[in-house]
């Protein structure tokens, strides 16, 4: 079955081109069958390949290259393009195609008044390709291929509706700023191509590991670049800015965005990359710092968004944030872990809050929603169990047990510390309050607005069945005392390093649990408790509030220093410089020709006189020149 | 060079410097005409005392060439005056100044 | 002889032309485009069944030790490919733009066809000099005739430029030409022999300069680039796309066949200033495209922009990023092309070239609306594309020399997706304020915009064959740089030797 | 005698013809028939050249009979026959007497062939006034405008001035060294560094260097140069560009070429100036211009300044890198003013820039034979130009004078800004208040010199190694 593994990233590339070319003359129904149907095949595909390798788990470290073709071999520069499976990426594949299916299907649902139907799936599925590609790429190269394909559907994808202007800047914000991280990849792949000769993933690994030592500055700025490019995709701070506003695309795109493709290639390129980073502690620990600050900072932004899309775009980069947390401690498989459940829950709810978009006619402000309970049940139970999940309630969520490993890692980890576990324990409080602010205003309270619209069996299921996922995902990774065996941290640490624990802090780790489940649970309360109480308006009401509400609410106002530093000037100086400050030195050149020729005109008068003056003068020259020089 | 031959020449260059005055101030074609035969005989002027201080008749000879010359010159100049007063009539050279620019 | 034909077959097709015109003003394109697709079919006669590697030598004038000697080696080869397929695809974007004096459009049209594939096949400097004048005049009378508003002004300023630096070179050429006479006693325009000349390090970095000047004002870098936006601008389409996709190579090619091998130690000296310009025209050239308000002139500095990266690779003396270079000049002739002759599409039907009046055409012209986005992506490097397999050759090969010029270069990833997206945004994207509803690519415009869209999607993935036949160039001339053409090969040697023996003036 | 006779034999014809014609005059006047006698005198005295190739012995009646003379007289009959033919239809209109334009022009001719063969002081004053007496009243000949009569006295009074410089130096010249053959002074000069009365024998050569640079329209002594371009008929015009400045050219490389001047000489440097201050000045003065022939008039200016670079390489390569160019340049030069002359009559000049506006359309074979000759005249490739200008190049940079060849090369692109403006106004689309006035018709004779002239223009520009050969042979 291993053998079957390029049609995997070539099915959505072959139904995106089919689409892109002949779409537009084919009938709905069967656009959707391509487009759903590709990704669909693919689910199953890698469905068969996961068996088929885990067959082979027998042998310790299994891994299956397979090389389609050479792409370029030029002094001895030779990337190919093949792809290369191991647990890692075949956790990836596999979650990247389940979920992407079930938005695929879904879309064909939510996407079907739109004129530009095929060309929603064709660039669906071109997502879904450059994805695949990313995680199967045997190396650098190709990951960059995959990397940068991902980057521009995204764009495509966002500005979708492209005759709004801001949903255009939406999207290229999202390519530019992600664009700068991916040069700071692309100048990392530079440093290990000249360093250690080759960009095969596995070979540079090796490499690295033989030939710098650990802590040295090469590693430390290849594994900073590599960050940089990962803080880029994933939308972590300092380039966090795009995620927020790529909330402009259509609902299925967000999903897809958020749950199963982009952000998370930043977590997989450094886990991919663990060699790397293991190397330099420093880089390590820029990692873990990073993602604790960056689900703080996102989770006080979703706390006060009005937008229901805009608060699960501040979530996703709190839990991304969260994955980078346990990247960064070294729990390599707990990041892992969450991105998997992360992707079955974010994608439930990016679904159902489209569900509920589209009943109320394209409402995003939850504060213009209220009392949807009862008119969409289904909507609302599942985005409830999403909801549980994403604010990991205890035992019963898949969230809880990825999340509660990632905040319990943080402490304990060789490299963890208590102001990271601190910082996730708060961060765990947020994501319960802002979660289930969203739940409150969206499904409580009164009704505002009326659902027109029922989602039928296409955006039913996938809603039922990431449901399902979202509460039996943790399962896989079900730790001891749960009675689990921990079978997807096994199975990762085949190819991950296993996690350090500090001497000393492995202790108490039920009474963590405990507290951890405390705190979500607390923070659900707490804000059930504002909300009824009208706290939470009186409370923003204040002065002082208004203005931390409206910080938070621009996401601590990294758009306005970005636009005050960088975009303003360059546009400005853009502007200034339309027609070009070294054009004037030549049009000064005809200028001053121009005047040339003007004075050497008065010497033309026609007058005989002067012609034989000129003679004179001349004659008075040459003489001198050759007489007394 | 012998003293008398280079004091001809000074002379001759004298006249001929002249000649280029004449040329340069007078604006009437016919004195412009006379200035440039002065020039010419100045030329001649050297041309002879040159031949004397070789003790040579090429100078003399060129002297006679050099008259005829300008005689043959002069008539073309002459009639050209005869028809730019005729057709134009002027005799002022500044004021002929159709062609410019 | 079939090097000649190469050369002949542009010219004597345009002449057709221009007398078919007679005739009929509507014959001449039906010549143009046979002449052209004949010129493909011989350039892919002699990639596939001669291997790349031809040779043609005539005497032409003794008395200077001047012949006409023709190689084509893989470099050349591919550039001729290239102005083949170009040109064809300059005949058809012309099909219904120029209603005006069509026999001697596609008259000049062809005859700088002819000259760019002169000047990729000469190994006689006086005769590479020769087709360098050759394709600048009728580029010339194309924009001054056939072009826009301001076309005198840009004509002008296009000759002048190339005019200029044209004739240093050729200073340059004389140089060379009496330094090598002066050592061997064996005067010869001869690229082969001019190879061996020994050269002090002055004579070296001042003749260099003469050559380097002439290729950097056509490539063109900052500061010498300012002739390039009002050039493309005003030119019709196909004087656009031949001028961005062809012209500006021949300077890309100079460099790499003339100064590189000839000045190697001069070039290293000189290597920093050539990469921190490369670098700057990178950038600066960005910046400049994303401050235009007029589409065609912010292709135009797009594509300052993009030779930068020729520049800077060519200068870096790393292998690598000499494979790159010539990746980046085939695909940059390919994706600007398209992209001209999308924008001469777009202009025939909106009458306007003003950014400010487009927007939100996709959903009228999705076709043309696929392309440009294509080539957009193209234009900013995207994996997949050929573009970008010669920026990050270049950069990768940079970056082994000198990582910091390379940190700068790579900004330039920033900058081109900044202008490349909007493009995309003021063109397709954004509203239709203008309520446009024009018709979509005709078939002809669709064939002509699928082979440019296979062809970069081909470079992208597929690039070997490029690299394979431009390899013995490139190891060559990193390995010693005196012997970076092959001699001769014996059995052809006759018409050389009788003509390299040229007298002594 | 008879022998030595036979070795003039050209200057004969010259002169003979021109004494036929005016006795044939005087018994009737037939316009065509002396048309034909002016040319068959031409061609008879062109087709005596080789006799004075194989003169024996070299020098004779003051005069240098060998090779280069042959070369330079054929060159200035062949000119001198495209100018009778380009007058031939000129006057066709033209009513009052007009026969006597053949004599002059024949007079002419002998002027500048004497000049050019010229090998003492005495026959090259007898030349150098022959032509330019014969080209006063060539210019003022029509009197049909006020420009013809103006143009003459403007031509008059400097010439007569640079006539008496030429004299006056001339006179310096023999005073010191008691020379007045030219090939001698030449010799006398390389030895003359070391005298002490040098500058007597430099100011001479100076004053000589003035009355030459006058004619040859050499900055600064260039300002007469468009007003009587401007004002003479477009063939006598045509005549002033070439055979007169080509005869002086001869005589350039005649009298200088011995003297090495190339090697430490201050007259170097009043050569380099000259150069330099008229391709700088020519190709400036051009620039805006709108007149035709006052573009053509200062580009004239330049290219002598570029004929002056290649001249100032010193040596053999210098003799036939002028010559060649001077081909080329007289091929290009009488083209353009032919078709500036086939436009015009008389009493209509078609000079200003507008008047050529859309003569593509209205005539494709003048405006194409125009854009040839101006493509050769800016040095462009597949003509002449490009060759004569490479030739040049070559020339300065074999000598390594490098400024000069600096100056050339940039001042000729800047030349390319006015060329190509007549490129663009004759090809135009609409003659946007173009000339509408009447185009005198084609005449055969200038339809034939032009395309002769075209075809060789562009077949020295694409295969000039017979050309290149031929100026070999004889100047070399």
């Amino acid at each position: 079955m291993l053998e079957l593994l390029w049609i995997i990233p070539a099915l959505p590339f072959a139904g995106s081109l089919f689409l892109a070319l002949l779409g537009r003359k084919l009938p709905r129904r069967a656009i959707a069958c391509l487009g759903a149907g590709s990704v669909g095949i693919c689910a199953l595909l890698t469905g068969l390949v996961a068996i088929s390798f885990i067959g082979h788990t027998s042998s310790h470290s299994f891994t299956y290259t397979q090389t389609l073709w050479s792409w370029l071999d030029v002094a001895g520069f030779g990337p190919s393009v093949s792809l290369h499976l191991d647990a890692l990426s075949l956790v990836m594949i596999l979650v990247i195609t389940l979920v992407s299916f079930l938005i695929h299907l879904y879309s064909t649902e939510f996407m079907i008044g739109d004129a530009d139907y095929s060309r929603f799936f064709a660039q669906m599925n071109l997502f879904v390709g450059s994805m695949l590609t990313l995680v199967l790429a045997d190396n650098f190269l190709l990951l960059y291929l995959g990397w940068e394909g991902v980057g521009l559907c995204s764009y495509l994808l966002i500005g979708f509706w492209y005759g709004e202007p801001q949903n255009g800047y939406a999207a290229r914000k999202a390519f530019i700023v992600t664009r700068v991280g991916d040069t700071a990849l692309a100048i990392a792949l530079f440093i290990i191509f000249t360093h250690l000769g080759t960009l095969r993933i596995g070979e540079v690994m090796l490499a690295a590991r033989d030939t710098w030592p650990a802590g040295s500055p090469i590693a430390t700025v290849t594994a900073l670049l590599l960050l940089a490019g990962a803080v880029g995709k994933s939308a972590q701070l300092p380039l966090q800015t795009w995620l927020p506003d790529a909330m402009a695309g259509p609902t299925p795109v967000s999903a897809l965005i958020h749950a199963a493709t982009m952000v998370t290639a930043g977590v997989y390129l450094i886990a991919r990359t663990n060699v790397l980073f293991m190397l330099s502690p420093a880089a390590l620990t820029a990692v873990a710092v990073i993602g604790a600050a960056t689900l703080v900072v996102a989770g006080f932004s979703g706390l006060v968004q009005h937008d229901i899309k805009r608060v699960l775009a501040y979530s996703t980069i709190s839990q991304i944030g969260y994955m980078f947390l346990a990247l960064g401690v070294g729990a390599w498989s707990a990041a892992i872990f969450h991105f998997m459940t992360h992707a079955f829950f974010k994608a439930l709810l990016f679904l159902g809050a489209g569900c509920v978009i589209a009943a109320t006619d394209g409402e995003h402000d939850m504060f213009k929603m209220g009392g949807l309970r009862k008119q969409m049940p289904l909507v609302f139970w599942t985005f409830l169990i999403g909801a549980c999940s994403l604010s990991a309630v205890p035992l019963i969520t898949a969230g809880f047990y990825s999340k509660d490993l990632i905040i319990w890692k943080a402490y304990c980890s060789a490299r963890g510390s208590v102001w990271l576990w601190a910082a996730a324990i708060f961060g765990s409080l947020l994501t319960s309050m802002y979660t289930f602010r969203m739940v409150l205003l969206t499904f409580f309270g009164p009704l505002r607005k009326n659902a027109t619209k029922r989602p039928g069996w296409p955006m039913s299921l996938p809603l039922v069945v990431l449901a399902v996922l979202s509460i039996a995902g943790g399962l896989v990774d079900l730790p001891k005392n749960f009675g689990g065996g921990s079978a997807l941290t096994k199975f990762l640490t085949r190819d991950l390093p296993s996690f350090v624990t500090a001497p000393g802090r492995a202790v108490h780790q039920g009474m963590f649990g405990v507290f951890a489940a405390c705190v979500s649970l607390g923070g659900i309360l707490l804000i059930e408790l504002l909300m009824r109480s009208r706290m939470y308006e009186k409370i923003s009401e204040s002065p002082r509030a208004k203005a931390l509400h409206s910080f938070w609410f621009s996401g601590w106002g990294f758009d306005r220093l970005y636009d005050l530093v960088l975009v303003s000037p360059y546009a400005m100086l853009a502007r200034i410089n339309r027609d070009d400050v070294i054009d004037y030195f030549y049009t000064g050149l005809s200028r001053l020709s121009r005047q040339g020729w003007r004075g050497l005109c008065a010497t033309e008068n026609g007058r005989v006189r002067s012609f034989v003056l000129g003679i004179a003068l001349g004659a008075a020259i040459i003489i001198g020149l050759a007489v007394f020089l | 060079m012998t003293r008398i031959v280079g004091h001809v020449l000074i002379l001759a260059a004298v006249l001929f410097f002249l000649g280029l005055i004449g040329v340069l101030v007078r604006r009437n074609i016919v004195f412009m005409l006379l200035s440039i035969e002065i020039m010419f005989n100045a030329a001649g002027l050297a041309f002879v005392a040159a031949g004397a201080r070789w003790a040579k008749p090429d100078g003399q000879i060129m002297f006679i060439f050099i008259v005829s010359m300008a005689a043959a010159e002069v008539s073309v100049a002459l009639a050209l005056v005869l028809q730019m007063h005729h057709r134009l009539k002027i005799l002022d050279t500044d004021a002929a100044k159709s062609l410019r620019g | 002889m079939i090097l000649a034909g190469l050369i002949l077959i542009p010219a004597v097709g345009g002449l057709l032309a221009w007398f078919t015109e007679r005739f009929n003003p509507a014959r001449p394109k039906f010549a143009a485009l046979a002449a052209m697709a004949a010129e493909l079919l011989a350039a892919v006669y002699l990639a596939a069944f001669r291997s790349g590697s031809a040779r043609f030598v005539v005497p032409w004038i003794p008395r200077f030790g001047i012949t006409i000697h023709l190689y084509c080696d893989g470099l050349s080869l591919v550039l001729v490919l290239l102005t083949a397929f170009l040109g064809l695809a300059a005949v058809a974007s012309a099909w219904t733009e120029i209603n005006e004096r069509t026999g001697f459009f596609y008259f000049n049209l062809l005859l700088t066809l002819s000259g760019v594939t002169g000047v990729f096949l000469s190994l006689d400097l006086f005769l590479f000099y020769f087709f360098w004048e050759v394709m600048i005049l009728p580029m010339y009378f194309l924009i001054a005739l056939w072009g826009h508003e301001n076309r005198v002004y840009a004509s002008c300023k296009f000759f002048l430029f190339t005019q200029v630096s044209g004739l240093l070179m050729l200073v340059a050429i004389l140089a060379l030409y009496f330094l090598h006479g002066q050592n061997t006693g064996h005067y010869t325009f001869d690229y082969i022999q001019l190879l061996k000349t020994p050269l002090s390090h002055s004579a070296a970095m001042l003749i260099m300069s003469g050559f380097l000047i002439a290729f950097v004002v056509k490539l063109p870098s900052v500061p010498f680039h300012s002739w390039l936006p009002d050039a493309h601008t005003e030119a019709p389409t196909a004087g656009s796309v031949v001028l961005a996709g062809l012209l500006l190579k021949t300077g890309a090619y100079g460099i790499l066949r003339f100064v590189l091998p000839l000045f190697a130690s001069a070039v290293r000296h000189f290597a920093p200033i050539a990469m921190a310009l490369g670098v700057v025209s990178i950038l600066y050239g960005a910046l400049l495209a994303f401050g235009q308000r007029d589409l065609k002139r912010m292709i135009a500095y797009t594509s300052v922009s993009h030779m930068g990266f020729v520049l800077l690779g060519a200068f870096a003396g790393s292998r690598l990023a000499l494979y790159g270079v010539v990746m980046q000049i085939l695909c940059h002739g390919i994706s600007t092309g398209a992209l001209f002759i999308l924008v001469g599409g777009l202009r025939e039907r909106l009458h306007t070239r003003e950014l400010d009046s487009m927007g939100g055409l996709w959903s009228a012209m999705p076709r043309l609306g696929a392309s440009l986005m294509l080539f957009a992506m193209a234009s900013l490097g995207l994996p997949g594309l050929g573009n970008f397999i010669g920026e990050f050759l270049v950069l990768l090969g940079v970056f082994q020399v000198s990582p910091f010029w390379a940190v700068l270069a790579s900004l330039g990833f920033v900058t081109s997706c900044v202008y490349s997206v909007w493009i995309v945004q003021r063109t397709i994207h954004g509203p239709n304020t203008r309520g446009w509803n024009p018709p979509d690519l005709s078939g002809r415009e669709t064939v002509v915009m699928a082979a440019m869209s296979v062809l970069i999607l081909w470079l992208g993935l597929f690039p070997r064959p490029v690299f394979t036949a431009v390899s013995p160039f490139v190891e060559n001339l990193r390995q010693k740089p005196q012997s970076s053409a092959p001699a001769p090969e014996s059995g052809r040697t006759t018409g050389v030797s009788r003509a390299v023996r040229g007298r002594t003036p | 005698m008879t022998a030595a006779l036979s070795s003039i034999s050209p200057l004969i014809c010259l002169g003979a013809a021109a004494v036929l014609v005016m006795l044939l005059v005087a018994l009737r006047r037939a316009y065509t028939g002396m048309a034909a006698l002016t040319l068959v005198g031409l061609g008879a005295a062109f087709s005596t050249l080789p006799l004075m190739v194989d003169s024996n012995p070299h020098r004779l009646f003051f005069l240098m009979l060998n090779g280069y003379t042959a070369f330079y007289a054929g060159l200035l009959i062949l000119a001198s026959a495209a100018c009778v033919a380009f007058t031939f239809s000129y006057l066709k209109e033209f009513e009052r007497n007009r026969e006597e334009f053949f004599i002059l022009m024949l007079l002419a001719t002998l002027g500048a062939t004497v000049l050019a063969a010229a090998d003492h002081f005495a026959t090259f004053f007898l030349g150098f006034e022959l032509l330019s007496v014969s080209l006063y009243s060539l210019t003022a000949f029509p009197s049909m405008t006020q420009g013809h009569i103006e143009a003459a006295v403007k031509y008059l009074v400097p010439a007569s001035v640079s006539s008496a410089f030429l004299l006056f130096g001339m006179a310096l010249i023999y005073a010191w060294s008691g020379e007045m053959s030219i090939s001698r002074i030449g010799h006398e000069l390389r030895a003359a560094h070391i005298h002490a009365d040098y500058q007597w024998m430099v100011a001479g050569l100076a004053m000589i260097v003035v009355a030459m640079g006058f004619k040859l329209a050499l900055a600064p002594f260039h300002l007469w140069t468009p007003d009587v371009y401007q004002g003479a008929p477009a063939p006598v015009t045509a005549f002033i560009a070439t055979v007169s400045k080509g005869a002086v050219v001869a005589m350039l490389l005649r009298l200088f070429t011995p003297a090495e001047i190339q090697t430490g000489s201050t007259l170097f440097w009043v050569f380099g100036f000259m150069a330099a201050l008229s391709m700088i000045a020519g190709n400036l003065l051009a620039l805006f211009q709108e007149n035709v022939k006052r573009i053509l008039a200062y580009s004239s200016i330049a290219h002598s300044g570029y004929i002056l670079v290649a001249f100032l390489a010193g040596g053999a390569r210098a003799i036939e890198a002028v010559s060649f160019y001077l081909i080329t340049y007289f091929l290009a030069t009488l083209g353009s003013f032919g078709v500036v002359s086939a436009l015009s009559t008389p009493g209509m000049e078609r000079e200003n820039l507008d008047d050529y506006r859309g003569l593509a359309r209205q005539n494709p074979f003048l405006a194409a034979v125009f854009t040839l000759m101006v493509l050769s005249l800016a040095g462009l490739p597949l003509t002449a130009g490009f060759i004569g200008k490479f030739y040049l190049t070559l020339a300065g940079v074999g000598a390594a004078l490098w400024p000069l060849v600096i100056i050339l090369a940039l001042t000729s692109a800047m030349g390319l800004y006015y060329y190509l403006r007549i490129l663009v106004a004759l090809f135009v689309l609409a003659p946007s208040g173009g000339d509408r006035r009447p185009k005198p018709p084609l005449s055969f004779s200038n339809a034939f010199v032009l395309t002769l002239l075209a075809v060789l223009l562009f077949w020295i520009g694409v295969m000039p190694a017979p050309v290149l050969n031929l100026v070999r042979a004889m100047v070399g």
